[in-house]
């Protein structure tokens, strides 16, 4: 029996990094300080794992896997490549080569969940901060359009509303919560204020806000729903916190408009830094989508949606974004890595992914995999494998291997060192 | 030699004229009556240079159909001796006189490959507006672009372009016309006035563009710049030694001439001259000249006349 | 038959994040996401029982899913876990964001007694036959 | 691989006093060697052309959050500059935040092989390993950022230098960092409060320290250190019209350190330009060199890099975080801000330096007056602080003002005249050599760094030479274009004994190395700093302590720095 | 003179078509043409792989027309950065019609796609169908969108129409998506059908200005309404639109007074929104 201390939890973006995992026999047989989630991600990452790989549904060995898939995508006018934020960054690093190499087009989960704060980056900026800086100093948290009682379901209690700190010597008492939704939920019952508000009206509401920070009188009587007096109160309270932060969620990136929304929420955050310290963080949802950015931009110069096709990189989401490139139907093959679009794209993007030859790497059957012509498996990362995730707030983190996965079963990144290699063979060279 | 046009004699002599910065611009308003008002209280006090901060006047009424905004308006041409004595009266008067009258606004009406230079003269008076006016830019890339500024004003909004062209200008074009009596040369006057407007591109800035006291420089009073042009007073005719009236001359009007360019005074004053010599009792016509000192233009009345 | 017309919100939830680590073709996941929930009183509009089919229909497609009622949501609103049955019903349409629109969509929710709830297999079949 | 002769150039070493001789220069195995055998060695003739040791960067921001955050936040930036992968070469995008490949590549064009990143928090310390380990041909390394570091402040408060020598040391090997940076100390704490200091003796919240003591603090300690380098210093105050009087007195400030065995230099100010400034605002900004060069010239205990600036549109990126706030209030530009807990921040704005903007003029001759006022070269790194003066592409531009008055000239006319009457440049002289340019590109940065087998061609150093396409016998300053054009692209650049690129193409992309410090302190220390750390670390970090150090994985080629003497002055 | 296109096949890949501009085309032989590159996906082909060409080449891009005889919805960057010249499409337009472009003139009489006039600086498009998302627009990242020329829509326009917009001129004649003129920070747009929400949203000032002829989906509450007046200036404007331009709904609003709304106060933007009140 060996008990692994400090390990990473590689389900959300919270990257929790103080588990224990007690391991018998290469078996996980017991988590610490896991949450619910992770704790099912530890204690079922074995059930309905992909044994072996398939071809057109026929077992195969990986070497013939490899090499069928790289004919696909070698020959491919239009491969795209999606996927990325539940793998390590050393995985993520090799397929931006991949896509280099086959002039493909690739893009991230980050395009169906943050997106829209990339966006907003590229517009006026961000301002943020890393999560121990709320843990040290918040004393006003707003959870916008975002509940971590059922996403982030630690987030609460290791960064946010309970943890005490440097400054924050009695933590919950010291800090002042507010959640904004439209709807209650397990957050709203807890927090200090709660704007229960309409939906896709959060641009109009963060605004106002933004107006009355400014001194301007808002004719409206309500915004959004909400009274204006009450809004007023909640800005004079921004402005006089002495460090505030707005958490948001993919109920503003997700509702009509997001980036517009988004776009609001950093302004009003960009603007309450001339009366006090504000900043504003994502809370993005799987465990390396901040990383599958942030590698890509370090190789490629763009966070996401870019396209490889004229040998250099280019950018634009909507027209370089998976969601778009299949509902034209322009992709003629698709590589998928650690994700489910079948499950998680809209039902006509999804019909296109049917009608081109799929590849997907991944650990678990899942709806992808099951209409994939090749599928091959892979160890989970964070468990199986090691390598680097980043935080939702950009913070890098090595990920432990704790047990060693089945035979034959390798990790994301060299899965995919195997098809660059074939792939170059292919292309003689090139 | 002189000339007789009509059985009226034209002296051979020249009016001498002076170069200055001119400039156009086109009052609109609610209606024409309106535009005339603020084009007279701008033109206003503006006869001549010796006593005034500029000289300007009425060039004509514009149509609906020729204005920007499709309002009545008014025509207006400023002229001063540099760019500076230019652009400082047209802001002035502009401020005075046209941001202040009810439903105007103002426009260049000297293109830019008509004019030697721009003014920003909208830009100046768009201070007015206190921060709260407004720039507005038309047809960027598409034809020439158009600036104007907005300036909320009590009424409403007040509208100026941006730039107006201003160039060298021909001012002091002149004609005397001298008469049987002051009734024909009022009638006289009267007529070749009428007929100058129909010329574009000039202003006669006097009023009702008759000029009846002549002025020469100095005086004999010390402290005056200029007084009474003597040698073309009729009522000392005989006792002034160096007299130029006509024995049959009883009273004289000068008319004279500011345009955009030599050739639009000279075609002003042929049409005045021979408009005014239809006039039954028009004696003689000639031109105020200082033999060359004052000016650089020499517009001979022949050359006029035999232009037309 | 009785309808309701609701703004349809759709989010991640605990069950539906414990189901897909324990894998997407389990029981746990599968219930955890083809669910709609009402707030009462649009619930009992429709004159069903707790858990009963409805169909949910948008502009884009209509999916059968169970439904149940939840104070948590407002009237006029509903809500349904992120899933293949949620997906149903988004458009693929990202406005050049790359980000479809999966919050605050309009759909319409009728009582389908009766009819069955297609499970995950069937929601494959289905897109194998396109 | 073939052992390589490059024969028949003029060589340029200033650290072995070789200046323009032509002689040959031998390499074997990736050293520079007395003599290898005709026979086997690959030889290439430079006539005509100039032989120097491969460039050296000591600051240039190509690695790590901020500039990736400034790739991420600028892709309207990228499409200037792009590099279509080829057979050999990956895919890279410029511009002022170039990816990692291109970086490297560039680079190597100009005849650059060893480059440092400056700025590297300590929690995101993976994150720039990471890149550098994809930035190709050139060897590299970065700064630990320090001056607002929880621990420095608390061992800095409690005078306790041991447990802040412990600290450095532990830090550094944690981070795999290569020196001690501190910028604008104790502002950035401040700033977590929205606030900054406005000079070295403002306080500190919570810690009641100032400037003037963690600067010196960690200049004693680094000098008792023996570390390779000084302290890496971004004063307070930066951007901040009449800020040269801050620069000086941070200076004077560490002027009675004992420096480190061997040398008399105590602090390196980075990016100087930024910090002469003189004049009570923007309006009434003037250059405040000739008083900083007057001060460098009277003392041997600090060494300064340039920050140029180039008229361009770039991106500005620092540490600082309360001046990149100010700087998106000034220029109304977009603006990312990046906290790093405990120890750090990051500011991210977009900024244009124009040659209409009267500021902008005077920016850059400062730059130029200081390289130029400096009488000894050897104080003097060239540098655009790459991105913030303007991206490195623009080094050969650098190096020809500097070479040429007429091209100083030619920029001068362009600018609004009575800008430059408020520097001193128009009344300079100077003109840099080729031995000059040598040493401000390569000698003195790789002895600033104590980096014994960089920046010189003697028997025993690193394979790493760059040459150039430019007669120096008969070039004259009029041909200013001719020097610009040869730095731009180096006829060759030879990395490690190989050659990476060949008129300026790429001709090999080998990975070049990472270097760090290896620090030792006592074991009492070491243990007491831990024992201190563990009881801290829950309580303050959001990572556990096991995990903070970046473990061995993110540097698969390095090379650990011993503790040794750096070189004198001359 | 003019050269005409016949598309040949209706590609699944889109096509990147940049060399359809009369910049490029000007001074070359037919067959040359035929042999200019086109991307599609990771390959390079010929524009005589999709299009049959005839007519004739002028030496100056200015005398050079270029006709596409059909549907091009699925050629991207038609008229990419022209400078001169005039293209017709007589169907639709694929994404990025006249990005960039600084002069000239394209005519499409059917849809265009998304980006239409993104980043242009001068010329005319006209699109007599609709057109897509972001027309006019600044591509992600950039500050700078439309700064000059003239886009006209007789149909729809889709969301976030001159978002960054900085000079010239848009006019929608049917309706808008919502976000029309966000982060506006000059140039003006018409919409003579109805505008979406968001209309002007974070718009700063410097002359921005929306006009709405047929009312506002849900005007956001930081614009300020302050009177109700008949402009001058949009008697100018509105003749501009009318005889320059020939729009002719134009002529139906000389008399029609406007609500004046200032806004976005959220960002301190002294932009303005009239609505026709009619």
């Amino acid at each position: 029996m060996e008990v692994f201390s400090d390990v990473v939890c590689p389900f959300c973006g919270c990257l929790c990094d103080d588990l224990e995992i007690t391991v018998e026999n290469n078996k996980i047989i017991k988590t610490k300080n896991s949450c619910a989630i992770s704790l099912s991600k530890f204690m079922h990452h074995e059930d309905n794992r992909l044994n072996y790989p398939t071809v057109d549904g026929r077992r195969t060995d990986l070497v013939e896997a490899i090499n069928e898939s790289a004919k696909i995508l070698a020959s491919a006018k239009r491969p795209l490549i999606y996927g990325l934020s539940s793998t390590e960054c050393e995985a993520i690093n090799r397929s931006i080569e991949l896509a280099e190499l086959i002039g493909g087009v690739i893009d991230s989960t980050a395009s169906v969940c943050h997106g829209p704060t990339i966006i907003t980056e590229q517009s006026i900026g961000l301002i943020k901060s890393t999560l121990g800086e709320i843990k040290n100093r918040a004393d006003l948290i707003i959870f916008w359009g975002s509940n971590p009682t059922e996403s982030h379901l630690r987030h609460l209690t290791r960064y946010s509303m309970f943890p005490t700190g440097l400054f924050t010597p009695e933590g919950r008492k010291n800090r002042f919560i507010v959640a904004v939704d439209v709807r209650k939920t397990k957050l709203s019952r807890i927090v200090d204020l709660f704007l229960e508000i309409e939906p896709n009206k959060d641009f109009e509401l963060i605004s106002a806000l933004r107006a009355i920070v400014r001194g301007v009188k808002i004719e409206a009587e309500q915004v959004s729903g909400i009274p204006i007096n009450i809004l007023k109160e909640l800005a004079e309270r921004m402005k006089k916190a002495r460090f505030g932060v707005v958490f948001y969620g993919l109920g503003l990136t997700q509702s009509e408009m997001g980036d517009m929304n988004v776009n609001a929420a950093v302004g009003l955050v960009s603007d309450l830094n001339h009366h006090t310290k504000f900043v504003i963080l994502p809370m993005r949802g799987h465990f390396n989508v901040a990383g599958a950015n942030t590698v890509s931009s370090w190789l490629s110069g763009y966070p996401f949606a870019i396209d490889y096709s004229r040998g250099y990189s280019r950018y634009n989401p909507g027209e370089f974004t998976a969601v778009d490139l299949l509902e034209r139907k322009e992709a003629d093959a698709a590589l998928i890595i650690a994700s489910d679009p079948v499950a998680h794209f809209p039902a006509s993007a999804v019909e296109h992914l049917t009608k081109i030859p799929l590849i997907t790497i991944d650990q678990k059957v899942n709806m992808t995999t099951l209409l994939s012509r090749i599928v091959i498996p892979a160890a989970t990362v964070g468990i199986e494998a090691d390598g680097t995730a980043y935080r939702m707030d950009g913070i890098p983190i090595r990920l432990k291997k704790i047990i060693e996965p089945s035979e034959g079963i390798l990790p994301d990144s060299e899965i995919l060192k195997m098809m660059i290699d074939k792939i170059r063979v292919l292309k003689g060279g090139y | 030699m002189s000339l007789s046009v009509n059985g009226v004699e034209i002296e051979d002599t020249f009016a001498e004229a002076f170069s200055m910065w001119g400039s156009r611009l086109i009052i609109t308003a609610k209606n024409s009556k309106w535009a005339n008002i603020a084009a007279l209280s701008m033109t206003g006090y503006a006869t001549s240079v010796i006593m005034c901060d500029c000289e300007a006047g009425i060039e004509r009424e514009v149509y609906e159909s020729e204005t920007m905004d499709g309002r009545p308006g008014v025509s207006v041409m400023m002229f001063g001796f540099s760019r500076k004595t230019l652009e400082e009266p047209m802001l002035k008067r502009i401020g005075q006189c046209v941001l202040t009258c009810p439903s105007t606004s103002v426009y260049n009406g000297l293109s830019k490959d008509q004019a030697d230079e721009m003014l920003d003269i909208g830009k100046g008076i768009r201070f007015f507006g206190d921060g709260f006016q407004v720039k507005m830019r038309m047809s960027d890339g598409i034809c020439e672009r158009k600036r104007f500024w907005r300036i909320p004003v009590m009424e409403g909004e007040f509208l100026i372009e941006e730039k107006f062209g201003a160039k060298k200008a021909v001012a002091g074009g002149n004609f005397l016309i001298m008469g049987d009596s002051s009734q024909t040369v009022l009638e006289a006057g009267e007529k070749a006035v009428e007929a100058i407007h129909k010329v574009p591109g000039v202003v006669t800035p006097f009023p009702g563009g008759l000029c009846r006291s002549g002025s020469k420089v100095g005086s004999k009073y010390a402290f005056l710049k200029a007084s009474t042009n003597t040698s073309f007073c009729p009522s000392i005719k005989n006792i002034f030694q160096s007299s130029r009236v006509p024995k049959n001359v009883d009273s004289i009007l000068e008319i004279v001439i500011n345009g955009l360019d030599l050739e639009s005074v000279k075609t002003a004053m042929a049409e005045g001259i021979s408009a005014a010599v239809e006039v039954k009792g028009v004696r003689k016509i000639t031109a105020v000249n200082f033999a060359g000192k004052l000016g650089k233009f020499q517009i001979w009345l022949k050359d006029c006349l035999g232009g037309l | 038959m009785n309808e309701v017309v609701v703004t349809l919100i759709s989010a991640r939830t605990i069950e539906q994040g414990i189901g897909l680590e324990i894998g997407k073709t389990s029981e746990q996941y599968q219930n955890s996401v083809s669910v709609i929930e009402l707030n009462p009183s649009d619930f009992e509009s429709l004159e069903i029982s707790e858990g009963e089919t409805v169909e949910v229909e948008s502009d884009y497609g209509s999916v059968l899913v169970k439904c149940r009622s939840s104070q948590d949501v407002p009237k006029g609103r509903a809500f349904m876990p992120y899933g293949p049955w949620a997906n149903k019903l988004f458009s693929s349409s990202t406005r050049c964001s790359g980000m479809p629109q999966l919050k605050g969509i309009k759909v319409r929710v009728k009582a389908a007694k009766g009819l069955k709830m297609p499970s995950i297999v069937e929601l494959i079949d289905e897109l194998r036959r396109l | 691989m073939a052992d390589l002769i490059i024969k028949n150039g003029y060589v340029y070493d200033p650290l072995n006093g070789v200046d323009g001789e032509k002689y040959e220069i031998h390499i074997s195995k990736g050293k520079i060697v007395d003599e290898v055998d005709r026979r086997d060695a690959k030889i290439i003739d430079a006539s005509n052309m100039v032989v120097m040791p491969g460039g050296v960067d000591l600051h240039s921001h190509i690695a790590g959050s901020k500039i990736n955050i400034g790739r991420a936040m600028r892709p309207e930036d990228h499409r200037k500059d792009v590099m279509p992968r080829t057979s050999l070469t990956r895919a890279g995008v410029g511009y002022s935040c170039p990816s990692t490949f291109f970086t490297g590549y560039r680079y190597a064009q100009m005849g650059y092989t060893t480059v440092f990143e400056p700025a590297m928090p300590p929690l995101s310390a993976r994150h720039v390993h990471e890149e550098l380990n994809d930035i190709p041909i050139i060897d590299k390394g970065a700064f630990t950022l320090m001056g607002n570091n929880y621990f420095v402040l608390k061992y800095v408060k409690s005078k306790d230098l041991n447990m802040l020598k412990g600290f450095m040391a532990w830090l550094l090997k944690a981070t795999r960092g290569y020196a001690v940076k501190i910028v604008n100390p104790g502002g950035v704490e401040n700033w977590k409060w929205g606030k900054n200091v406005g000079g070295l003796d403002d306080l500190v919240y919570n810690f009641e320290v100032t400037p003037r003591e963690i600067i010196t603090s960690l200049a004693k300690v680094n000098e008792e250190l023996g570390l390779p380098h000084t302290i890496h210093l971004h004063c307070n105050n930066l951007g901040v019209p009449g800020n040269w009087e801050t620069t000086i007195e941070s200076i004077k400030s560490v002027e009675s350190i004992k420096p480190s065995e061997g040398r008399t230099r105590v602090v390196h100010v980075v990016h100087c330009q930024f910090n002469a400034l003189d004049g009570e605002n923007w309006v009434k900004l003037k250059s405040g060199a000739c008083k900083i060069a007057k001060y460098v010239n009277e003392h041997n205990h600090v060494t300064i890099d340039l920050g140029q600036v180039i008229f361009t549109d770039t991106t500005t990126m620092t540490g600082d975080g309360p001046w990149q706030f100010r700087l998106h209030n000034l220029t109304g530009n977009k603006w990312v801000n990046s906290d790093v807990e405990m120890e750090a921040g990051a500011g991210v704005v977009p900024y244009t330096f124009r040659k209409e903007n009267p500021a902008n003029a005077i920016q850059w001759a400062i730059g130029l007056e200081l390289a130029l006022m400096v009488h000894d070269p050897w104080k003097i790194s060239m540098t655009t602080d790459h991105p913030n003066g303007g991206p490195f592409l623009y080094y050969p531009k650098v190096i020809s003002w500097l070479m040429s008055r007429k091209a100083r000239t030619d920029t001068m006319l362009e600018l609004n005249r009575s800008c430059i009457k408020k520097t001193g440049l128009a009344g300079i002289y100077r003109e840099y050599d080729f031995n000059e340019i040598a040493i401000i590109t390569r000698a003195a940065p790789s002895m600033l760094l104590g980096l014994k087998n960089k920046g010189h061609l003697g028997v025993g150093a690193d394979g790493d030479v760059s040459i150039f396409n430019v007669n120096p016998t008969d070039w004259k300053p009029s041909m200013y274009r001719d020097v610009e054009n040869a730095f731009s692209r180096a006829a060759f650049t030879i990395k490690k004994g190989e050659i990476v690129t060949k008129n300026g193409e790429i001709a090999a992309n080998p990975l070049g190395k990472t270097f760090w410090v290896d620090a030792k302190v006592s074991e009492k220390i070491e243990s007491d700093v831990l024992e201190d750390l563990r009881s801290e670390f829950k309580r303050i970090y959001t990572v556990s302590l096991n995990n903070y150090p970046v473990q061995d994985a993110y540097l698969p080629l390095s090379e650990s720095v011993e503790i040794q003497t750096g070189r004198c002055l001359s | 003179m003019e050269v005409f296109l016949k598309p040949k096949v209706k590609p699944l890949i889109p096509v990147e078509a940049e060399v359809l501009t009369p910049d490029r085309f000007a001074g070359m032989k037919l067959s040359e043409i035929e042999g200019l590159p086109v991307y599609v996906g990771n390959r390079v082909e010929k524009l005589s792989d999709y299009f049959e060409l005839e007519g004739s080449i002028s030496e100056k891009p200015a005398d050079q027309q270029i006709t596409i005889l059909g549907d091009a919805s699925r050629i991207k960057y038609i008229g990419y950065g022209m400078t001169a010249g005039r293209i017709l499409v007589e169907g639709g337009a694929g994404m990025h019609l006249g990005s960039h472009m600084s002069g000239g003139e394209i005519v499409v009489k059917g849809n265009a796609s998304d980006w239409a006039g993104a980043e242009m600086s001068g010329g005319l498009i006209s699109i007599l169908g609709n057109t897509g998302d972001l027309l006019g627009s600044a591509y992600r990242g950039s500050r700078e969108g439309m700064t000059g020329g003239c886009i006209i829509v007789k149909g729809n326009a889709g969301i976030e129409s001159g978002i960054f917009m900085r000079r010239g001129t848009i006019v929608v004649e049917g309706e808008i998506g919502s976000f029309a003129g966000a982060h506006m920070n000059g140039g003006a747009i018409f919409i003579f059908g109805k505008a979406s929400r968001g209309v002007g949203a974070e718009m700063r000032g410097n002359g921005s200005m929306i006009v709405c002829f047929k009312g506002v989906d849900s005007l956001l509450p930081t614009f300020i309404y302050n009177t109700i007046y008949k402009p001058n200036f949009m008697r100018i404007y509105l003749k501009f639109l009318f005889n320059t331009l020939k729009i002719d709904k134009a002529g139906e609003y000389f008399e029609t007074p406007f609500k004046r709304y200032v806004g976005d106060a959220a960002v301190g933007g002294d932009g303005e929104i009239f609505i026709a009140e009619t």
